[in-house]
């Protein structure tokens, strides 16, 4: 591909879907672990150990959250160092995989 | 009590949603439009009780504190023996669901008051009280009977301390509740000119509301419906006779302990008899997550809930009418 | 009539919502808030109309019902003949549009009723049965003449009878359509005092919601509007000569047929001129998937639909008041 | 004035939803609600007052728009002077506070009309006027500031002219104002017949679902209350002193300049007090991106705008009776 | 990078977009394929072959379903084969990336 | 992986996070640079150099919008080539990564 490293860097995307309710917890954490940038999707469904989980049903809601969180490799490691001993209580899932961002302006990683 | 006048609309709608979900119409209100109603729902009734209660004698309003308190311990305890002796259902979903039962449901309740309200019939001011009041103590005694429950088992319940203190602490604040009982309060101090301003939203069309929501609620319930199944005989049959029973001691507390009129025996008997759908079911969810859901909310949202809306409200009216002209120990 | 008998607060809102839309004002409303206003306003419309017909004659009903069907056959085949014949539109975009021109905007219907009710008019009760009827035959006839488009066409069109039949079953299980007919059972059965209670909730304030309901409406025929460009001249003409042609046969069939007064008579014409957004666009876009919906859209909300709205009702009421004072052959 | 007459409900519920945030309650509205609830707000307050003004003296409406106008542009000024000479506040995010202060909040000015109601004091029909048209000159005010601030910090100003242009744009097209601003136009052309049919649903409830709203804002002022901390202690001085400010060139300007009523007096003073968090913030948050939203946001939602509900609304009217008995010089 | 396999494993990322009407569908599908989690978002948009759809049209409403599943690779395996024939009805797009799943306490996958 | 290249073609995916506002200015962009298929999700919050953004905030919107594009290599090439001198209007983040695409009936990329 054409695109050279003065547009394309390689980074880690991570992945996390865990109970709405615990977002907040979340989040606190990776605020103290100096993470700049994420993007999240409240009202997300699912099937997990925990069973199946429905946000349209009103009368026994128990979103899901999505968090998508792209950074360099050695930040990685640092967020899911801080994850992993955590996982126990927030359940759900949390995936790594590689991704290129494509530079601009400002910098949110 | 002619045919007609079981024809309330509250109850015609819920049977609408109800047919809506068995022949499988895409019919789906929005799911804040629910929420929506249930706050409107509740700050009304929650007003109107407070006014009622600026009027009423406070040694009657603290015998009907009593009675929620003794209904909601007991109430559990008969369902948890129950589905343990006969049902053999194991101990934590047993203990999950008599939770339920020991609560209230807001929907019964309204239901019941528009059917009263179309048969002309007036009441106390004293359930709204007890409405308020009984959501809770059923969760405490459901986590009491999960903690035995896991003693029997054999598992550790160490944490059942931190539960507890974290379920009472959720009790008071509880969205539902700390909106009935503030509405309670403000409906209490506010002057009458002040009420009449806010009355045409939160009285005159109350009414009209209430038939939104059911119909909704009957989509709601026939939705769970089709979880029959999944969930067995004993257990549906249960959620028939668990409200028949917490109905014998409504009326029975009600007219020979609380001596109310035949309106407020029927209301009284409505909260005895109904199974909580909105504040139990994420509690227990939280302190008893052994438990399986779809049993409590199959059985509270699509076996006692209809029940009680359909066949019940009308046949404790009926009791109580009977209770109050045959054995009148004034 | 003078100008500000015109001066109808839903139109004005309608024109509010255009307006918004054409200055490109950031004003948007909840997608649930239109979902909500629109259950309120079927069942509103489907409680009155229910209450009406209890008192009404049944053979009269019976005529309104075969008028409804008569409209929904024939309207539809009328719009196809013109599209294909005139307009050159290929046969399955045709089938597609013709089908809407044959069901009916229960959104004009309402602003219909408005429009009545601001001057003082009154109408019969049979109307509101059309309007639950005629929603779903002309999707039958647009599957119909989509069959035979696709024949003309030379495609396969062996699914199309599992297609009918899933089609009728949809009709019968349409959310809205369930709505208004299940309304207007409950209206019809319940007790006056029992319509008493709700009836601040559906009648009182039902004008007032019209009102939001029609700027929102207004947005989105607003938003339709710049599709004009791609649909065409030809098509925009159509969306404005078709209700016309809807609109004749409505004043025929409701004076010399039905024989109502000049508000039913308006009644009738607003149904024939109409044409639907709401039941038949999701089924022509499983129907036909060939047809491209913006056509119709654009066509039923950009044009037709702010046509009948701002334009039309007037226009048929004052025929209906011509032919009434002219044509009276009794 | 009696301590029962100031138990307004709307006031109540302000305190609730407060309460709510406090404890920690797991309350929440659903955000579309809010959004419905503030249309249907400010339809209904621009249909009232457009009604009024119909019946109004042009030349009186006049001198209240050059009230408004005159509010947008000095009270901004102060404001800014004040931020940057005693509380050594930056530039840009002086300028960008100071623009909320010229605006108004249509919550508090429906607090202040329920109060008013609440104790049966009439007013003046022209301060709606006021309402409607102070939400926008404090924005342009703001941009000009801080496109002084710029220039003082050294900062490139040349996109400033374009911002200008679009944000006149943007104040014309602003929903909200065009919300407001239409219905008053709607209110003043319908005719009387036409206004009862839409009444009940826009007055009749209106109190009641303003409760609802100020439950809400309650909530949202909560949690905003929280970040008092950041905000540091100058700031939330400057939050309940700069109303106090406004308040006083509002009690002059309605007494001795217009010469309105004690409820006149009451609600010209609480536009010049509130200070604005609908249209505002977004204004600010696009010109002067670099102000910390959560300085302003703060300040309205969580210091001014519950300062003015609670303290505020009832002290202005005090005062504005004094005045009026005190100062009478015709 | 540091982490090893006692905190990372290799898996692979299935994401579906579908009509929201089909979703009930795909979920039977794949719980006959013992699919254990999955993450559902609703109430998407999108462009494909089917044309434009947009979520707040609530006039014409058509939205679409993302489906996330993280799983092992020869689970991955025979999701695809499940879902490849039924393509056709459900229309939409699937893509399949490699990534690495965060261990925990519970496995939902 | 027993799945040939009759079923699965290598594919790139782009996912991009911006403002919910600049969506329509984005979507107009691909239509020029014939992008034939995309999935949007609206509503969504997260944290970048502008701050943070909650979509729950109903006082102060300023919700997301994510986009995922699957497309080939030379259009990705393109989107990004498009893409790029506007990242400063737009603001908010754009990654690339690998991804196989399972290929059915209708094509839309
Ligand atoms: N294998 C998986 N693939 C995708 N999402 C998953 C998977 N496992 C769990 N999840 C998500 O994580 C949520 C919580 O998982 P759990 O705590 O295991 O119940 C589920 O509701 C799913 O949304
Ligand atoms: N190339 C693509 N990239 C991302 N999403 C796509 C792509 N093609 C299709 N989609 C999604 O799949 C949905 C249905 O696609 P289709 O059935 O082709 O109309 C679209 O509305 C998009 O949300
Ligand atoms: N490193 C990142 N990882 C994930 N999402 C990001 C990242 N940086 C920015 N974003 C998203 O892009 C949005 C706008 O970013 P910005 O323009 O930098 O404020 C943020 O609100 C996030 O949703
Ligand atoms: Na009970
Ligand atoms: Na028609
Ligand atoms: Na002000």
């Amino acid at each position: 591909m054409a695109l050279g490293p003065e547009i394309l860097k390689s980074m880690k995307r991570i992945e996390i879907v865990i109970n709405e309710e615990s977002l907040d917890t979340l989040i606190e954490l990776f605020r103290h672990a100096n993470v700049r940038g994420y993007t999240v999707i409240k009202r997300a469904g699912g099937l997990g150990s925990t069973g199946e989980r429905d946000p349209d049903d009103y009368v026994f809601e128990q979103p899901n959250a999505v968090m998508v969180i792209a950074c360099e490799e050695n930040q990685a490691e640092k967020i899911i160092m801080t994850l992993h001993p955590k996982l126990k209580d927030f359940g759900g899932m949390c995936l790594m995989s590689d991704c290129q961002w494509i530079l601009g302006p400002a910098v949110s990683y | 009590m002619s045919l007609s006048s079981l024809l309330v609309p509250a109850i015609l709608f819920f049977a609408l949603g109800m047919l809506a979900c068995l022949i499988k119409s895409d019919l789906k209100f929005p799911p804040d439009m629910h929420k929506m109603i249930v706050i409107y729902l509740l700050v009304g009734i929650g007003l109107h009780g407070g006014k009622e209660l600026a009027a009423a004698n406070m040694g009657d309003a603290l015998s009907a504190v009593w009675a929620a308190l003794a209904f909601g311990v007991v109430l559990p305890i008969i369902a948890y023996i129950i589905l343990r002796a006969l049902g053999k259902i194991d101990p934590l979903n047993a203990a999950a669901i008599s939770a339920h039962y020991g609560s209230v449901s807001a929907g019964t309740y309204m239901t019941a008051v528009a059917f009263l309200g179309g048969i002309g019939v007036t009441y106390e001011a004293y359930p709204v009280i007890m409405l308020a009041i009984m959501e809770s103590p059923a969760i405490m005694i459901g986590l009491v009977l999960a903690g035995y429950s896991r003693r029997i088992l054999g598992g550790a319940s160490k944490a059942d301390k931190g539960m507890m203190k974290h379920l009472i602490i959720d009790a008071f604040t509880n969205g539902s509740i700390l909106l009935l009982f503030g509405s309670m309060v403000i409906g209490w101090v506010i002057s009458e000119p002040s009420y009449k301003k806010i009355e045409p939203f939160f009285e005159l069309i109350f009414m009209g509301a209430l038939c939104i929501f059911l119909c909704d609620m009957g989509m709601e319930a026939g939705k769970r419906l089709s979880e029959f199944k999944s969930v067995g005989v004993f257990l549906v049959t249960f959620g028939i006779v668990m409200p028949l029973i917490g109905a014998i001691s409504g009326l029975f507390v009600g007219h020979f302990l609380l001596g109310y009129s035949i309106g407020g025996i029927t209301l009284v008997t409505v909260l005895a008899a109904s199974c909580s759908y909105i504040a139990v079911p994420p509690a227990m969810r939280l302190a008893v997550p052994e438990a399986n859901p779809s049993f409590y909310l199959t059985l509270s949202l699509g076996v006692t809930f209809p029940f009680n809306v359909v066949v019940g409200i009308p046949m404790y009216y009926a009791a109580a009418q009977y209770l109050h002209a045959t054995y009148y120990p004034w």
